[in-house]
C-alpha cells in the first residue's frame, strides 16, 4: 500500500537537452514516501483491518469478549426482526455474539466517522483560511515527533496542513469499509467483528490528532505548555448584564470567529462569550477570556436560566431539541454545522443585516448559516440586540410555585423509572408538595440534566426545572477552574518520565477521558483523580472530565488545577483540551517507545502496540455515559494494549474484554532476549471493564497499571500503592497479590510483614523478568 | 404499573421474561432444587434504607442455613460481616459475570461451577446487563433477582412492588428455610 | 469545491533555458477539472448534503415522510435506552421522527458504504492486474457518457480506472460525514436526516456505477450488449458428477480467478462452477458457461443437497453461518474478503499446496485467502480433490425419515412465529407427521430459506430441511434461464426512446430491483415483469430479481427472456446484471436529460433530477425483503425524482414517503416558458410506498409513471394502462382519474364512454401543459 | 403461548401495549364510546379460511347495524361486497394510514377525521407497521386489531388465541351490536 494512489502522469514531450540542464524537476503530491524522512517505512504503514488483524487476534484471545446483549433482537433489515436470545440465528444467519459486536463496529465506526468528519471540517476551513502549505506547529522546538499516530499508522510525517488530507482520505476509506462490513451478509465471526471494532478505533485516533494538531497550529492554542492559563468555569463566572452568547459542541471555529469579530469590533470586554461541551473547551484555548459553563449536561440548566441571548451550535454533543429550549427564553439560535441543520433555513448566502433583523424580529426561531465568519459577526450583533430590548425570559419556574407544581404529583414513579441516574425523583417532589425543597435541592449534584422526567410526567410537572429551582443558589454560586487545554506532550517530558514510566517508577498513567456526568459520577471523577495525582501517577484529562475535575475544591479551598501541577509528571493534573487532544494521550504513549526507547514509529504499528501494552503502565477511565465516540476512542486504546475502565453504565457497551487471571496459561509473554515463553502473571488483567464503583475503579486502575516490564523496584512501587488503595477502601488485603509478585524484590519494603504470609499461603509464580514481547518478529534471534 | 415491566423504562428484554416470584415458597423451592447457590450481593447494600435491612435479614438467614456462600462486589459488603455473614470473596461484577459463563470455572472452593445465583444490591441497569450476558452464555445457570425492582433477564425475579409484601416475602422465606423445609 | 484537493508542488529548481525549450510539460493528478471536457461546470460538482439540501427539501415538502416506528426505542447511547413513544424525547433531546429517520440514515449510510467499499475492491484490484491507466470502455462506440452518474454528481469525466479513485475518495469522505450525522447530539431534525439519506443514495449510485463500469471495463463483460447469452439458471442445471465450486456474493474477482485457473489448467469441461447472488450475476457476465443457482435464499438449500465440492465466499449476502453450514457436508470453506473472514485463519502467506492440504485433511474447515488469484488454484484443486474422495453428505433428511421426525411435532406454533415469510410451518408439519408431505412441499415455492424455523423447534425438527426434502423433485427440476447482464443502455437506445418516454408515449419504465425473495415474491415479480413487458413498458431488472423473473415460463415454456427482447425499448426485458448494474437504470434516466434533452451533465444534479422527476415516467419495484443496501439504492432514485414500491415486509423501512392527491395546493410547478405556477395533479402521486399486494403494487407503478411533461397522447396511453390495469384487478374504475385528466385529449379515446361519466361527477381540473419544473432557475426569464 | 406478545416472533412493540380484548362486550363498549368508527380490510380477506369467515360475518353484521364504513386496501375486499357489505372506498394500507394520521383530514364522507379503526385481514407486519405509525403520529384516533393474533400496537387486540374462542367472541360481539346494546 503506498501513500499516494492517484494518477500521476508527468509528461515531458520534447526536452531539447542538448544545450541544456533541468536540475531538480521534483514533483510532489502530498507527501510522497519518504521524501522528507529518513525513518525505514514499517511493515504496515496506512494498514487494512486484516494487516493487524493477527495482532488484534492475540489480544482478543487473551481478553475474550463477555457479551451482554443490550437487546435481544436484530432490526437492521427487514427480512427481521429476528431473536437471537438462546441461541438462535437471525435469518442471515448471524448469532447474538456476532450481533452484539456488530452493533459495536457500527457504534466505533460512528464514532470514528466523527472524529473523522470534525477533523475533515478543520482542515477544510484552515487550509481556506491559511492555506494548504500552513506549517504544522504544536510545540515549536520542544515537540520533533508532532503526529506520533500518523507517523505510526500511516508510515507519514505530515507538516503542513495540506498532508492531513491524505491522511484524512485514507481514514475515510478505511472508516466506510469497516462500517460496510456491519452490513447484513458481510461478517459473521464475531471476533472478527472485534478486530473491525479495533481498526475503527486506530482510524478515530488517526482522526483526533488530525483534528488537534491542526487546530493547534492554525489557531494558536497553547503548544504543549504545561502552565496553559487557568479558565473560569461555572454558571456563577458568567456577567448576565452583558449580552451572553452561548457557544455548544466541538467544532472550534465559528465560536473563534465571534471571539474574532468582538475584537475587531472593539467589544471583547463588552459581552460574555460562553461555552458547553468542547467548543468551551477549544475557545478557551484561544481565549482564555471565554468562559467554561459546564460539560453536556448544562446545557437545558444554563438556557433555562435565560441567561444566553443567542445560542450557536456547531456539532457534537448538542442537544437535539436545542431549538425548542432556545425559544421558550427567545434567544436565537445559530445552526453552523452540516451535522446539524436543526431545520434551519440556509441564510449562509444572505446579507448580515438581514439575517439579523429575521432573528430579532421573530420571523425565524433560528437560521442555518454555513459561513463561520459570517456567523461570528451575525451572533455578536444578534446578542448586543437582543439584550438591548431587555427582556429576560426564564424557564425555570420561580421557587414560590414550586409547592403548587409539586402537590400535583401522584407518586406514579414514572420520573423515577425514566432517569438514567436512577436518582429518587418521585419522593424528591413529593416532599417538595409539602414543603420541604431540600431533596430536590439535593439531587442537582446527579443530574446528568436529560429532561426525561419532564416528558413523562402526566401531571406536567417540569421535574428538571423544579430541581433547577430548587438549587438556584448553588447553580449560582458555580465558580471554579480548569488549566486550558495545553495539547501535546513535550518530547522533553517524555524523555524524562520514559525511564521512570517503563520501569515502573512511575506507578502509571491514569488518564480520565469523557463525559464525567452520570449520577455523582463527575465528584467521583474529581475524587479519583486527586487520588491518583496525590499518589505522584500522571493524571491525564481531557474535555467534560478535564470539567468535571476543575468543579471540586480540596480543604483549602484549591481546585486541583491549583493543587497540582500540569506538567506530564509524577504528580500533576494534565488537561491535554477537548475531546479530539485524546490523541495526545495515545501519543504520549506511543512517543514513549520513539522517543525514549528509540522504536522506529513509521508504519510499524505492532511493534508499538506491543511496546505500550508490555510496557507502558497507562490506563483509561472514562466513567460517565458515553456516546459512540468513547466507544471509539476506547477502542484505539485498547488496540495500543491500553486498558479501559468505564463506569456501571458502561456496562451497556454490549461487551467487556476480560482477562482470567485465574487462568495461568493466558499469561506467557516471549522474552525478547531469548525467544524463551515466560509466565508474567495478569499484567494487565483486562483491556475493558466497567466498574460498578470508584472504589473498584481506582483498584482497578492501580492494578492495570502493572505490566510485564516493571522492573523489580517499579512493581514494588505499583504493588505498594494497589495494596494501600485497596487496604483503605476494601478494609483488608487483596487476594491476588500472588499474582503480580515475581521475586522477593518486588515486595513492598514496607508491607513485608503483611504480604509474605499470603505468599507463603498461596505461593506464587519465582520468575526473572523477561523482555517481554507478544511477537514472536520482535525476539532478538528471528530479527537477526 | 405493571409488575414484570423492566422497572427502568425502556430498558426491555427480549422475547422470554423472568418469572415473577409470587409467593415466599418460590424461593424456598428453588433453593430445594439446586446444588450449588451463590449470592451475588452489590455496593448498595450499604445504603440506609429498608431495602438493605430486609435484604440483609434474608441473606443472612439463608446464607447462614443452607450455606451458601456469599459474594460481594465491592467493599461495601463489609458491612454484612457484622451481621454475621462471612464473606467468601470480593470480586467485580464483571468478573464474576465472566466466571459464570464459564462451565469448566470450579467457584471459590474449586467444588465446580454454581447453578444458582441469587443477585442483590447491584445497580439496576448494572445488573441487568450482566444478567443479559448470563442468560444468553450461561445456560447451565439459574439466576433470581431478590432486589423489589423487577429484572427481566433473570430466571426468576420479584416484580415491582412495593416495600412492604416485597419485605414480608422475604421474611417468610428466611422463614420456611430456617424451618428446614425442604418441600414445598 | 475542487477535484484535486491534494498537495501538489510543481518545483523546478533550474531550468537553463537560454538554448533550451521545454515543451509541454503536463503533471495531471486524477482527472483535473476541466482538462479533458470542454461541458461548463455546473453548480454542484462533488457537492455536500448541503449543497442540495434546498432540493431534497422541496421533494420532501411535497413527499412528507410517514413514520412507521419499527422499534420505540433508542439504544444508541449508554444514557439510554429511552423510550420515544408518545411523544417522549430522549436523553439527548431527540424525538422519535427524528430517530427513525436517523437509523434510516444509518442503514443508507451502511448501503451506500457496502457499495463504495465494494467498489474501492474492485478498483484497487484492477488497478493492481490492469494498471491505473486502463481505459473505461463500457460500450465501445455505443456508449459515449459512459459514467452519466459520475459526471452529473462530481463533474468530472472519467476515462480511466485510475479515475475512478478520485470519485471513491469523494464518496468516502461524504459517506463518512453522513455517518458522522448520525452520532448522538448531531442532528436533530427529522427532514434534515432525511436529506442526509438522499445523499447516502446518490453516494450509492456514485459507488454502483463505479464499480460496475470498473469491471465490465476490465473483465470485458457485455457491452451494453442487448442480446447478452442466455444463462443457464436453477439446482436442476448443475452437473454433480463432476467437481463443483460454490461461489457467494458480490465481488467477482476470486470467481474470475476460478474460472481464469480452470482455463489455464483446461479444466474448464470438467468442472462445475456455479453460483449463488450477483457473483453468480457477473460470474456469468465473464463466462456464459458458469451456472447460476438462484438468489440469495438457495444458499441453505444447495449447500444442504451436498452437491458443492467446494464454497468459495467473498462480500455481502453471505449468510453468516455459512461455515457451519459447509461443515454440514464436509465442504471446505474459502473465505476471501476482509469483509467476511469468518474467523479462519489467514493463509494468503502461504503455499496453494499446504493450503489444500490441510483443507483436505480436515485440519482446519476452511481458510481466508484474500489474493483473488491464489483464491482461483486452491479452490479449483481442493474441489477436485474433494471430488476424488468420492464421498457425497447431504444435509438433508431422507424423504423416509421425514414421518418420524414431523411427529415429533406438537404444534406449538413457534415455527409459524418466526417464520419471515409467515408460513403455516406447524401446520404442514404436523400433516407430514400424518403422513402427508403436499403441505411441505408446498411451501418451497414462499420459503425464503432463512432457516429460522429449525432454531426455534424444542422438538428440533429440521423444518427447513424438511421442506427441501419433501420438495426434491421440484428442486432438482430448476432449469431455467436468464439473460446475462447487459450492463449500460447505449446512447443510441436512448436518442430512439428518449423522445416517446419524455413525451409519454412509451407509457414507462419500470425496473424490478433487489432481492424478490420473500413469501411468494419471486413468482409476483416474474407475474409484473411480464405484465409490464406485454404492455411495451420498458422494463428493466438487475440482481436478483432478475433471476427471479427468469423461473417462471409462459404458458409456451418459455422464460421471460426468451419471450422477450432484450433491448432498452418498449416491451423489453432488459437485465442490466448485478447490484452494482443498478447504477445504469438511474444512468438510462439520466442520459435522457443528457443525450436526449441535450442538457448539460457536469455537476448539474438539481437540474437534471428535476428534469428526470417532471418527464422521465419510470419507477422502481423492489419488492423482496431488503437489507441496508436497497435502502441506499432506493434514496438514490428517489433524488432523482424516481418513485421506488416497496413488497408488503418494505414497511419495515421505518416510514414512507407519501403524497397528498387529495391536496391540490401540493401539486403545483412552474412553466419554465412563463415562470407562471401550474397545477399539474399528482405525478408522480408517491416517492416511496409499500404494497400490500402485487395488485396495489401494477396500478401504482402504472400510476406513477405519470409525469407532468407528458403529452396529451401519452398521458392517454399513460391513463390506457392504469385503467385498464385497475379494471381488470379491481373490477372496478379507479376513483382519482379526474386528478390526471387535464384535457379532454388527455381521456383515452376507447374509455371515453366510462370515463367522462366520471369527470362530469367529479369535475376536473382543465389545465395546459406546463415545460414543468420545480426549480426557480430553471425559469427561463429567470435565466436569461 | 402468552395471549399478549406479539404473534411474529421479536415483533415486539414498546414500552406500552394494546389492551387484550376478554370478552365481547368490550367490542361493543368501545363501539359506543366513539362517533366515527371505520373498518379497514386488507387482502387477506379473500382467503378461504374459517377466519375469513367469521371475519366477513361481523364485518357484515356491525358494519350494517351501526353505519360504519368499511374501506378495503386492495380489491380483494370485492368478495364482501357479496355478502352484502358496502365499500367506501379502496386505498392502499399506507396511503389510508397518511390519511388517517392527519388531523385535518374529512373522510371519505368531508365530515371529519375518524377516531376508531377496526383493522382486519391485513398481513401482520403490514399491520403492525400502520398500527406503529398511527400509535405514535395520530393520538386522536383509537386502533382495534380485529385478527386473532395479538398486535402489541393497537388500542385494543385480540390476544393469540384459537379459532374457536375467537370466532364465539365475535360472533357474540355481533349479536350484542345487532340487539342494540347500547350500554355494557
Amino acid at each position: 500500500m503506498t501513500v499516494n494512489r492517484k494518477n500521476v502522469t508527468l509528461t515531458l514531450d520534447d526536452l531539447k537537452s542538448s544545450a541544456a540542464s533541468l536540475k531538480n524537476l521534483k514533483v510532489s503530491i502530498g507527501s510522497l514516501r519518504g521524501d522528507q524522512w529518513d525513518e525505514d517505512e514499517g511493515p504496515t504503514p496506512m494498514p487494512s483491518h486484516t494487516d493487524l488483524r493477527n495482532w488484534d487476534r492475540m489480544l482478543l484471545s487473551r481478553y475474550k469478549p463477555l457479551y451482554l446483549p443490550f437487546c435481544d433482537l436484530c432490526c437492521l433489515c427487514t427480512y427481521g426482526k429476528c431473536d437471537l436470545s438462546g441461541g438462535k440465528k437471525g435469518a442471515c444467519g448471524i448469532g447474538m455474539e456476532a450481533q452484539q459486536s456488530r452493533i459495536v463496529l457500527l457504534a466505533a465506526c460512528i464514532g470514528a466517522a466523527t472524529h473523522i468528519s470534525h477533523a475533515r471540517h478543520l482542515v477544510t476551513h484552515l487550509i481556506k483560511t491559511y492555506g494548504r502549505r500552513h506549517l504544522l506547529d504544536i510545540g515549536g522546538n520542544s515537540i520533533e515527533t508532532e503526529a506520533p499516530i500518523i507517523r505510526l499508522v500511516c508510515g507519514i510525517k505530515p507538516t503542513t496542513l495540506g498532508d492531513l488530507e491524505i491522511v484524512l482520505d485514507y481514514c475515510e476509506r478505511q472508516t466506510t469499509e469497516l462500517l460496510a462490513a456491519a452490513h447484513t451478509g458481510q461478517e459473521g465471526d464475531a471476533i472478527d467483528f472485534e478486530s473491525k471494532v479495533f481498526h475503527a478505533g486506530t482510524m478515530d485516533h488517526v482522526g483526533l490528532e488530525v483534528a488537534d494538531i491542526a487546530q493547534i497550529s492554525a489557531f494558536s492554542f497553547p503548544k504543549a505548555d504545561p502552565d496553559a492559563s487557568l479558565i473560569e468555569l461555572g454558571l456563577g463566572t458568567v456577567d448576565a448584564e452583558k449580552p451572553v452568547i452561548l457557544v455548544v459542541g466541538h467544532n472550534v471555529p465559528p465560536a473563534i470567529e465571534i471571539i474574532d469579530y468582538a475584537r475587531e469590533q472593539n467589544l471583547s470586554g463588552t459581552i460574555e462569550i460562553t461555552g458547553i461541551c468542547c467548543t468551551a473547551v477549544d475557545l478557551t484555548r484561544y481565549d482564555p477570556n471565554a468562559k467554561i459553563i459546564g460539560p453536556i449536561s448544562w446545557q437545558l440548566r444554563y438556557i433555562r436560566s435565560g441567561v444566553p441571548d443567542v445560542i450557536v451550535v456547531d456539532e457534537q454533543c448538542v442537544r437535539a431539541d436545542l431549538l425548542i429550549e432556545a425559544q421558550q427564553i427567545y434567544a436565537p439560535l445559530i445552526a453552523t454545522s452540516s451535522m446539524n441543520c436543526s431545520g434551519l433555513p440556509d441564510r449562509t448566502g444572505d446579507e448580515p443585516e438581514a439575517i439579523i433583523e429575521d432573528l430579532l424580529s421573530g420571523k425565524t426561531p433560528g437560521v442555518l448559516i454555513l459561513d463561520p465568519e459570517k456567523v461570528g459577526e451575525v451572533a455578536v450583533r444578534t446578542a448586543i440586540a437582543v439584550k438591548e430590548k431587555g427582556r429576560n425570559f426564564r424557564a425555570i419556574p420561580p421557587i414560590e410555585d414550586l409547592f403548587e407544581l409539586a402537590k400535583r404529583c401522584k407518586g406514579c414513579q414514572e420520573c423515577s423509572r425514566v432517569c438514567p441516574a436512577s436518582m429518587p425523583l418521585a419522593i424528591a417532589v413529593q416532599q417538595a408538595g409539602d414543603g420541604d425543597l431540600s431533596a430536590l435541592a439535593s439531587l442537582y449534584d446527579s443530574c446528568i440534566g436529560c429532561g426525561k422526567c419532564e416528558d413523562v410526567c402526566s401531571k406536567e410537572i417540569p421535574v428538571h426545572s423544579a430541581i433547577l429551582s430548587a438549587a438556584e443558589t448553588q447553580i449560582c454560586a458555580e465558580r471554579f477552574n480548569v488549566r486550558a487545554g495545553r495539547g501535546a506532550i513535550q518530547d522533553i517530558e517524555i524523555r524524562e518520565v520514559g525511564g521512570p514510566i517503563v520501569l515502573g517508577e512511575i506507578p502509571g498513567v491514569v488518564a480520565f477521558i469523557g463525559c464525567a456526568n452520570y449520577g455523582n459520577g463527575a465528584k467521583e471523577v474529581a475524587d479519583m483523580a486527586r487520588e491518583f495525582a496525590r499518589r505522584r501517577y500522571i493524571v491525564v484529562t481531557s474535555g467534560c472530565s478535564a470539567m468535571a475535575i476543575g468543579m471540586y475544591r480540596n480543604e483549602d479551598g484549591q481546585t486541583p488545577y491549583e493543587e497540582f501541577h500540569g506538567r506530564f509528571d509524577a504528580g500533576g493534573i494534565v488537561n491535554v483540551g477537548s475531546c479530539v487532544s485524546n490523541a495526545h494521550i495515545a501519543g504520549a504513549t506511543i512517543k514513549i517507545a520513539s522517543i525514549f526507547a528509540k522504536r522506529s514509529l513509521r508504519g510499524n504499528y505492532e511493534e508499538i502496540a506491543d511496546y505500550v501494552y508490555n510496557r507502558v503502565g497507562a490506563v483509561g477511565i472514562a466513567w460517565g455515559a458515553m456516546s459512540q465516540k468513547a466507544a471509539a476512542i476506547a477502542a484505539g486504546f485498547w488496540r495500543l494494549g491500553i486498558p479501559v475502565i468505564v463506569g456501571p453504565h458502561g456496562s451497556k457497551y454490549r461487551r467487556m474484554l476480560l482477562g482470567r487471571k485465574d487462568k495461568p496459561e493466558d499469561w506467557f509473554v516471549y522474552d525478547s532476549r531469548t525467544g524463551e515463553k515466560v509466565q508474567v502473571g495478569p499484567v494487565p488483567e483486562h483491556l475493558f471493564i466497567a466498574a460498578e464503583t470508584p472504589e473498584e475503579a481506582m483498584t482497578l486502575a492501580a492494578k492495570l497499571c502493572m505490566r510485564p516490564n516493571d522492573t523489580s523496584r517499579g512493581r514494588s512501587m505499583k504493588l505498594t500503592n494497589y495494596v494501600d488503595l485497596y487496604r483503605r477502601l476494601y478494609d483488608q488485603m487483596p487476594d491476588d497479590l500472588n499474582l503480580f509478585v515475581r521475586s522477593q524484590a518486588d515486595i513492598p519494603i514496607t508491607m513485608k510483614e503483611q504480604i509474605l504470609p499470603i505468599l507463603e499461603q498461596k505461593g506464587y509464580n519465582e520468575q526473572p523478568i523477561p523482555n517481554p514481547t507478544m511477537l514472536k518478529s520482535q525476539i532478538r534471534d528471528a530479527k537477526e | 404499573m405493571a409488575g414484570d415491566d423492566s422497572w427502568i423504562r425502556a430498558e426491555m428484554g427480549g422475547t422470554s421474561h423472568a418469572s415473577v416470584i409470587g409467593k415466599p415458597e418460590v424461593i424456598v423451592a428453588l433453593l430445594n432444587r439446586v446444588k450449588r447457590p451463590i449470592f451475588i450481593i452489590g455496593h448498595e447494600i450499604a445504603a440506609t434504607s429498608p431495602d438493605c435491612e430486609s435484604l440483609t435479614g434474608f441473606i443472612s438467614t439463608v446464607s447462614r442455613v443452607r450455606h451458601i456462600p456469599v459474594l460481594g462486589t465491592s467493599p461495601a459488603v463489609k458491612g454484612l460481616i457484622s451481621h454475621g455473614i462471612s464473606i467468601e470473596a470480593i470480586m467485580g461484577g464483571m468478573e464474576i459475570a465472566d466466571r459464570l459463563r464459564d462451565p469448566e470455572w470450579k467457584g471459590f472452593d474449586n467444588l465446580g461451577q454454581y447453578d444458582l445465583v441469587l443477585f442483590a444490591a447491584i445497580p439496576y441497569s448494572f445488573c441487568w446487563t450482566i444478567l443479559s450476558g448470563l442468560r444468553n452464555s450461561a445456560p447451565h445457570l439459574n439466576t433470581i433477582n431478590l432486589n423489589r425492582k423487577y429484572q427481566p433477564h433473570a430466571t426468576w425475579s420479584f416484580g415491582n412492588i412495593a416495600v412492604d409484601p416485597w419485605k414480608k416475602q422475604l421474611q417468610a422465606a428466611a422463614v420456611l428455610l430456617e424451618n428446614g423445609e425442604k418441600h414445598v
